[in-house]
């Protein structure tokens, strides 16, 4: 007992030396920051960090189930002390935070190689990990805040680390007001929830009774919070702009695991420490979910901005995150806890696989990035002849991203599906008619996915080259390959063996809802079974095994038997070839339809082509003009709002002294007239 | 005993000493290092009072729990800032901003306004304190003025008229107070001393304890710099040399602010007096939102933080008025965080205004990339002025915030608000000053960058780790204020 | 004795208030001075009649301060420089003298309103003084805001300060530091003032504090 | 178990070779109707024959992704189509891939051909990814929508146990099935790039969405992106057929009398389906492009219409 005991606290243990390493990695480089020396004494150091907590969340997530490790230090606030302590959820999200944080070293280690300003980017990287690493591992509103806000800081920092432009600037602007409204919603969520004898420690919070009011508020707030760090519509207009900002380690780091923390504080906070649900918070959930999923692909789409695309899509899959989660609500509102463990374990599935091919593709547009230091697909193209293995993995990620078989993706999305086809034995019929419905949505945004990253990658890697740099670009360094391949292989992997992962979400399950998913381990063939063998099965391996086996002999027996001549010729195009590689389709009108079909709804998309006179040589233009309109509708105005009040209030800097005795005077006239009528 | 007695003796008698010695000699070097030296001898005096135990409460001199914060973080202030006084001054002279005879009353009056400040927190009688934060504040009229531009002459007469008025409204609710004690203590010195009248508060008549607290909030008030009492503040700090905006900010408000707690005390010591939060939590608040929207359209560096100490004494005193072990705990905090933040940021504006040649925002920019101390100075500095971590003041805010929320809900809105709002506009400014293309000049600054980043590190330190006996002393003080 | 003592200082007190009011009816500085003038000069008489009736010696000295410094010298110094400035043909009140001494009369009313919550137990003659200084406190500062005119400010304000000695001296047995504090404060008051009115007319020539708002930092 | 192995191969097989047979009777039908001969139903097995035989005309650019594309979408197809019940239900490997998961392995088809249409960079191919992919992005919620009604109805995704309930008398009549049937054969339309929505015969028409995305290929890879859209067809006809009449379906177990009644009637209920089919293009025309998404959007709303019908007869 007491060894396990000790075993316990040691995996905290662990937790807080890498952090206590990051940091001090994070102090080193300040003042010799330009000298290669550091760039891969940081680089180095964060891998090793990360890797170190790493295995040990994983030792922990998978040996001592659902026990927790439990630590406390004399720091914080005085009287109540840091808490640290790890659970199978923290466990869960430590892994994913430090996997990314570990991949996204390895690839800085080559992509470093070209950062302009390496003094503003390596003090603040380790930073950023330890803050993400810190809000996990945290066990009491105080620390959790903090690291929180740290954590926001440390990429507010790294967002600015170009920042002489002024549109990165104007991003971590509104990132950092976007971030610390969370942070304030947060801040307000916690009061509510620690009460007014300020019992912040999470025990105190999840024995504190909560009635029903506080309940509805503290969600409310929490969708403000971690919503507005995660992304989810219409508090995602910072995301897009801050995270094609920072270099592209970061902007994996940022969008594939600091919008998981988010989502690690949104399940903290409703599933752990608010206690029973109620089923219409599942509602509310579940519809921002859907609504998040298709807006944010539909964004995506109309983005030629390869990194900003992606920014967008991390939307879209926060939005399939966070029906998931709304499914466990409302299942577990409603005591059917096995359904809610199958929606909860899709979500974090989920979560897993997107912190890994949004990494790896951010990876990608970041070698895209160093190769051509283009970001706008339009100047792209034909890089798969340029950069095969950075093309490669990226057409992997896409394939992931896309949920199509048999990679990762598509298995988080079908259990999510599983989940929803539940849906007809829930009592309230506001989501016996809702889910399903939410189930259209979450098909549709994957079908748009889909068409989105077929734009992606047909324009970027295939196709002629559109532009001198895409024509002479070269594959990027062995370290970045490498972190990408490594994601590759991990997408593959948790694709074709969903059933270990499921396993190893089983106490986590276990631990919040009380339970799990059927043992997949022992289902025959390896394939995963969520209720029951007649339901529903999926078995990736088989899958892949039948395609590469049918494909490959289809192939041999072609060329084996039938001819396997083959001649290059320019391409036939019915005839009518032409040379320049502007007559290609280009991202834009590739988008096209799909702008007609959905964008006239939703961004009041107009488009006008200006055709000269018969005669005339200058060329024909086609301006298309999109509306964003939850800017336009929502902060524009509370911009426009601020400015009015600051300009009115503005007179008080200009009066004569005579007028501000004339204040002091009617206050003190107030004043006294209180005093004389109401006491 | 009779040492620690010889402490509080001290200091008082080195700054007036000093005073006195500055004002007739002549020559910078020797002066500003004498300045150093006597704020030092003060600092150690007082840290003798902080660790040997306290004398006796005698008629006039008082140490206990609430004022030996208060001393002890002026005299800290004010020793850091004698040292950073020391280069900027030598920058003013140079460029003939400052005559030598202007020079030395400067120092003079710098001493003479130590003592005024430390006379008014150790001051055991309400007419000596009176008193003292009178003559502090006139001296400060006296420094504000010093350029002697227009708008420096400008700035010193509103502070002088509105200040001399505020004199005359807290000088009357302090003959209230009289007059509601010596019904109950009986004529003569004793009942203007505090010790005595917290004692027999009981027993005052709650009306016109009512009416003196009305009098000495708007009295007092008017230094505090609540609004709309605040008119003098923002252009005495954007006008005077960048050393007296720092003592201004981190001390004299300070000053104010603790006379009006101690008379909090007072109040709340009676029964049947009417409960003075209500009315501190409301200036607050209208101190807190009005300076967050005033800091949008601000062009002077120096005048856009002066708003925020505004904003920021509006938090505190909205905190003291909450009440309550956890807010008052929180006020205290807030209020050494203020201090340390916000007279790091004036050390860091004061540089970043003698090497740019001008206090215009506008005219500031990409600090960070022509002098990295001085400009990542200032964006560590208003990171931590606007509350985020890991800096003390997001701990007080964070104990302020939660615990308004779970007890009054509809103020905290109001709040976070303020806060949200004044955010806005300190990091737009600061994104324009500390990042995007530099402009101006690019040349060394021969600043002083020890007393800044002390008090940064001071702040951060505090922001992870508060030390127990500093926490059991504050938990004493928030204890007492109730 | 005691009734007529009461009475005496009650009559001072109430002449006090008055003359504040006429101070409010002025419009013009030369007047207003010598009503100042005036107004100090009864502020010393109740003085000394409170000295008397406590007997308390002490007082006296205050009663002498007010009379020399505010009943003479402030009023002559103020009408040098009005001379120097020539601005004593300025009609310097911001709103008409209806308004304004209608606003007085709500003063003086919400005065004695916030006075009469007192407990009769405070002995009565601290009681009325105190409403009555209340009231000139409140006139003094309603002048300073309806005057345009430096000056004219600087009547209100020690008119204001005269409220306060007559409060502090209507205490029975305040001990010296108040005295002395108010004196210092006056003293301080009127050099600082002096001071400021020398450079401000050496500056800008006018003591009309409008001349000061056309050098407000920020106006651009 | 061997037995199980091999009615599964043959389901393979059978599906391999019957699907060009579908097509060309198909054809067939059509020309007749139009008052042709026709080509004789044999055709399509030529056509994919000689192709086979000929060599590959690549274009310059064309990258290893254009070469590898067709065999994995006629793998990716084939192994859909296998595990579809055409005869029997007894298959060994229904559980590997659930109703989703096939249409998800279509999709994977789909989105590979539309990268190939765009890899040599002509203009023509980009227009038949851009427009194959804005039909998918509405065919394929429909057809989940559809799925889910299905999936309610019969509290499973997987195929064989679907189509063995909707064969038990349980079921009987319901609207939402009716309406998921109308929404699953538009979705077929659109899927096979059939007329109204695209015309399968036609080339150098802006109209035209599959050929174009195909225009490149030539020899073997053409062959494999021909076999494998008209494995596709079979598969929906299939998948409507053991869908909606899942009369003479055998069940599990390897009684060869009833897998032989089983075949003939799988063979009776695709010439049926190929009739209907082409009767039913011969019968309207070819809509423009932007009515597409008009006709996809009703199957959409047809889907969600059968989905909440479906709480509604429920709940009588």
């Amino acid at each position: 007992m007491t060894g396990e005991i000790a075993s316990r606290a040691l995996s905290v243990e662990i937790g807080l030396w890498s952090v206590a390493a990051l940091l001090g990695t994070a102090i080193l480089p300040v003042l010799r920051s330009r000298s290669p020396i550091a760039r891969n004494l940081v680089y180095g150091a964060c891998l090793a960090a990360c890797s170190v907590a790493l295995a040990s969340a994983l030792t922990h997530l998978l040996g001592l189930a659902g026990r927790h490790a439990a630590l406390t230090l004399p720091l914080g606030i005085p009287w109540i002390g840091a808490h640290f302590r790890i659970d199978a959820l923290a466990a869960f999200f430590l892994v994913v935070v430090n996997l990314g944080g570990a991949a996204a070293s390895l690839y800085g280690l080559g992509y470093g190689r070209h950062e302009a300003a390496a003094e503003r980017v390596l003090p603040f990287f380790p930073a950023f990990l330890a803050g993400m690493n810190l809000v996990v591992l945290a066990d009491d509103a105080f620390t959790f805040l903090l690291s929180w806000e740290f954590m926001s800081l440390a990429s507010w920092a790294l967002v600015l680390a170009h920042h002489r432009d002024s549109d990165n600037t104007r991003a971590g602007y509104i990132y950092l007001i976007m971030a610390s409204f969370g942070t304030l919603a947060l801040l307000l969520a916690f009061g509510l929830l620690a009460g007014t004898e300020g019992g912040y420690t999470f025990d105190a919070i999840r024995a504190g009774e909560h009635p029903t009011r506080v309940g509805a508020l503290v969600l409310g707030l929490v969708l403000l919070g971690a919503g507005s760090k995660a992304g989810i519509v219409p508090l995602h207009v910072w995301l897009p702009l801050a995270h094609p900002a920072a270099p592209s380690h970061v902007s994996a780091l940022m969008s594939g695991v600091m919008t998981k923390v988010a989502v690690y504080g949104f399940i903290r906070v409703v599933f752990d420490l608010l206690g029973e649900p109620n089923w219409w918070s599942g509602l509310v959930v579940l519809l921002l979910g859907g609504v998040t999923a298709v807006l944010g692909v539909l964004y995506a789409l109309m983005q030629h901005d390869l990194k900003r695309l992606l920014a967008y899509h991390t939307v879209e899959n926060i939005g399939i995150i966070y029906i998931g989660l709304g499914l466990a609500l409302a299942f577990s509102a409603n005591g059917m806890q096995a359904a809610a463990a199958l929606a909860l374990a899709a979500a974090l599935f989920h979560v897993l696989n997107h912190s890994i091919f949004k990494s790896l593709l951010f990876f990608g547009a970041g070698a895209v990035l160093t190769a051509t230091r283009e970001r706008d697909m339009e100047h792209l193209g034909g890089l798969i002849h340029r950069m095969p293995y950075t093309s490669f993995t990226f057409l992997v990620g896409c394939v992931a991203i896309s949920a199509l078989p048999p990679l990762n993706g598509f298995v988080s999305e079908w259990l999510t599906f599983q989940a929803i086809l539940q849906s007809p034995d829930l009592p309230q019929w506001g989501l016996k008619v809702m889910v399903p419905a939410v189930g259209g949505l979450l098909a549709l945004s994957a079908a748009l996915a889909a068409a989105c990253f077929v734009k992606a990658f047909g324009v970027t890697f295939l196709g002629r080259p559109r532009s001198d740099a895409a024509r002479t670009a070269s594959e990027v360094d062995r370290f970045s390959l490498a972190a990408m391949f490594v994601f590759a292989a991990l997408c593959l992997l948790a694709g074709i063996l969903p059933g270990f992962v499921i396993d190893s979400l089983a106490p986590v399950t276990l631990s919040l809802l009380g339970e799990r998913m059927p043992m997949q381990s022992g289902v025959p063939w390896l394939s995963i079974v969520p209720i029951a063998e007649s339901r529903s099965s999926y078995n990736g391996i088989l899958v892949f095994l039948f395609i590469a086996i049918s494909a490959s002999l289809a192939a041999y027996v072609i060329h084996r038997f039938a001819s396997r001549a083959l001649r290059r010729a320019p391409a036939w195009d019915c005839g009518f070839p032409d040379p320049s590689p502007v007559t290609q389709y280009t991202a834009g009108s590739f988008a096209q339809p799909i702008r007609r079909v959905f964008g006239t709804l939703v961004f009041q998309a107009r488009e006008q082509v200006e055709m000269p006179p018969p005669g005339s040589l200058q060329p024909a233009r086609l301006t298309v003009k999109v509306r964003d309109f939850i800017w336009d509708g929502i902060y524009a105005p509370i911009a426009g709002l601020i400015v009015l009040v600051s300009e009115r209030l503005n007179v008080f800097q200009f009066l004569t002294i005579r007028q501000y005795l004339s204040l002091v005077f009617l206050s003190l006239v107030i004043l006294l007239l209180v005093l004389a009528l109401w006491l | 005993m009779v040492f620690a007695f010889d402490a509080v003796a001290a200091v008082l008698l080195i700054p007036l000493g000093a005073a006195a010695l500055l004002a007739m000699l002549p020559g910078y070097h020797l002066t500003a290092r004498l300045n150093v030296l006597a704020a030092f001898l003060t600092l150690l005096a007082a840290l003798s009072l902080l660790l040997g135990e306290r004398p006796e409460p005698g008629p006039y001199l008082l140490i206990d729990d609430l004022n030996i914060v208060f001393i002890v973080l002026n005299i800290f202030v004010g020793f850091t800032t004698s040292v950073f006084s020391a280069s900027y001054i030598a920058h003013e002279l140079e460029i003939g901003r400052l005559t030598p005879t202007y020079l030395r009353f400067y120092h003079a009056m710098y001493q003479v306004l130590m003592f005024a400040m430390n006379l008014a927190l150790v001051a055991n009688n309400v007419g000596l304190m009176w008193v003292a934060i009178e003559l502090a504040t006139l001296t400060t009229v006296l420094m504000v003025g010093i350029y002697r531009t227009h708008e420096a002459l400008e700035a010193a007469w509103k502070y002088f008229i509105l200040g001399s008025v505020g004199i005359a409204l807290a000088l009357f609710g302090t003959i209230l107070v009289y007059m509601a004690a010596h019904p109950v203590i009986g004529e003569g010195l004793d009942a203007m001393v505090w010790t005595t009248l917290i004692d027999h508060v009981g027993a005052f008549d709650p009306a016109l304890l009512n009416l003196a607290f009305v009098f000495l909030l708007l009295g007092y008030g008017t230094k505090v710099g609540l609004a709309p009492l605040h008119a003098w503040l923002p252009d005495a700090h954007a006008e005077g040399p960048t050393p007296i905006s720092a003592v201004l900010s981190g001390l004299l408000l300070n000053v104010a602010l603790y006379a009006v707690l101690r008379f909090k005390l007072l109040l709340a010591a009676n029964p049947e007096a009417l409960a003075s939060g209500p009315l501190m939590v409301s200036m607050g608040l209208v101190s807190l939102v009005f300076a967050s929207f005033m800091l949008y359209r601000r062009r002077d560096i120096k005048r856009m933080f002066a708003y925020s100490s505004i904003e920021h004494m509006g938090i505190i005193t909205f905190a003291f008025g909450m009440g309550g072990p956890i807010a008052n705990f929180a006020g205290l905090l807030h209020m050494v965080m203020h201090s340390l933040t916000k007279s790091a940021i004036f050390f860091a504006v004061g540089h970043i205004a003698q090497v740019k040649g001008t206090q215009n925002i506008a005219d500031i920019r990409g600090l960070t990339e022509t002098h990295p101390w001085l400009g990542w100075g200032l964006v560590f500095g208003v990171v931590a002025i606007s509350g985020l971590p890991p800096l003390g003041i997001f701990m007080s805010e964070f104990l302020v915030v939660t615990s308004t929320f779970a007890r009054e809900p509809l103020l905290a809105i109001p709040l976070v608000f303020g806060l949200l709002v004044a955010f806005g506009a300190l990091l737009l400014r600061l994104n324009g000053l500390a990042f995007g293309e530099p402009c101006g000049s690019t040349a060394p600054a021969e600043a002083s960058y020890v007393p800044m980043f002390v008090h940064l590190g001071l702040v951060l330190a505090a922001g992870l780790y508060l030390p127990p006996p500093l926490i059991a002393w504050f938990q004493k003080v928030a204890a007492a204020l109730g | 004795m005691d009734g007529l003592a009461f009475d005496i200082a009650h009559m001072l007190a109430g002449g006090l208030v008055l003359l504040s009011f006429m101070m409010l009816y002025q419009d013009r500085l030369y007047a207003l001075l010598n009503i100042f003038a005036f107004h100090a000069l009864v502020l010393a008489l109740s003085v000394a009649w409170q000295a008397f009736i406590q007997d308390a010696p002490h007082l006296y000295i205050t009663a002498t301060i007010a009379l020399v410094f505010k009943a003479f010298v402030i009023p002559v110094v103020l009408h040098r420089i009005i001379q120097r400035l020539g601005i004593h043909r300025e009609i310097e009140t911001v709103i008409g003298i209806g308004p304004t001494m209608l606003a007085g009369m709500g003063l003086v009313a919400l005065s004695i309103a916030v006075m009469l919550q007192v407990t009769p137990g405070a002995d009565p003659v601290a009681r009325e003084d105190l409403a009555f200084a209340l009231s000139v406190l409140l006139l003094g500062l309603l002048v300073m805001v309806t005057r345009r005119n430096a000056v004219g400010q600087v009547v209100g304000f020690m008119s204001l300060e005269n409220g306060l000695v007559l409060a502090a001296t209507g205490a029975r047995g305040m001990p010296l530091v108040v005295e002395i504090s108010v004196a210092f404060s006056i003293l301080i008051a009127f050099i600082v003032i002096g001071i400021f009115l020398f450079r401000i007319r050496e500056r800008f020539d006018t003591v009309d504090v409008h001349a000061l708002d056309r050098h407000r930092g920020e106006r651009q | 178990m061997i037995a199980d192995i091999i009615i599964q191969g043959v389901e393979m097989a059978l599906v391999l070779l019957l699907a060009p047979l579908l097509t060309g009777f198909t054809r067939k039908v059509k020309a007749r109707l139009l008052r042709r001969r026709g080509p004789s139903l044999i055709q399509p097995y030529r056509d994919l024959l000689r192709l086979l035989r000929k060599e590959v005309v690549l274009a310059e650019n064309a990258s290893w992704l254009f070469r590898v594309a067709p065999y994995l979408i006629f793998a990716a197809t084939w192994v859909a189509a296998a595990l579809v019940p055409t005869f029997g239900t007894g298959l060994m490997f229904s559980w590997t891939a659930d109703l989703i998961a096939i249409i998800a392995l279509l999709a994977s088809a789909r989105f590979f051909l539309a990268l190939a249409g765009m890899d040599v960079g002509t203009s023509f191919g980009g227009i038949g990814s851009s427009r194959e992919v804005m039909i998918a992005s509405l065919a394929e919620p429909a057809m989940l929508l559809i799925v889910f009604t299905l999936a309610l109805v019969a509290g499973s995704t997987q195929l064989s146990a679907v189509a063995a309930y909707m064969a038990s008398p349980v079921v009987g009549l319901r609207v939402s099935l009716g309406l998921a049937l109308v929404g699953l054969i538009m979705v077929a339309l659109a899927e096979n790039a059939r007329i109204p929505v695209d015309n399968p015969a036609t080339h150098l028409e802006l109209t035209m969405v599959h050929e174009a995305m195909v225009l490149e290929y030539s020899g073997r890879h053409l062959a494999m992106i021909e076999l494998a859209a008209s494995i596709k067809l079979l598969l929906y006809v299939s998948l409507i057929a053991c869908l909606f009449t899942p009369w003479g379906l055998t069940g599990p177990g390897t009684d060869t009398a009833m897998i032989a009644l089983g075949v003939a009637s799988y063979l009776g209920k695709l010439t049926v389906g190929g009739f209907l089919l082409a009767v039913f293009e011969t019968a309207i025309a070819k809509m423009r492009v932007f009515r597409v998404p008009e006709f996809l959007g009703a199957a959409l709303m047809l889907g969600l219409l059968a989905v909440l019908l479906l709480f509604v007869s429920r709940s009588l």
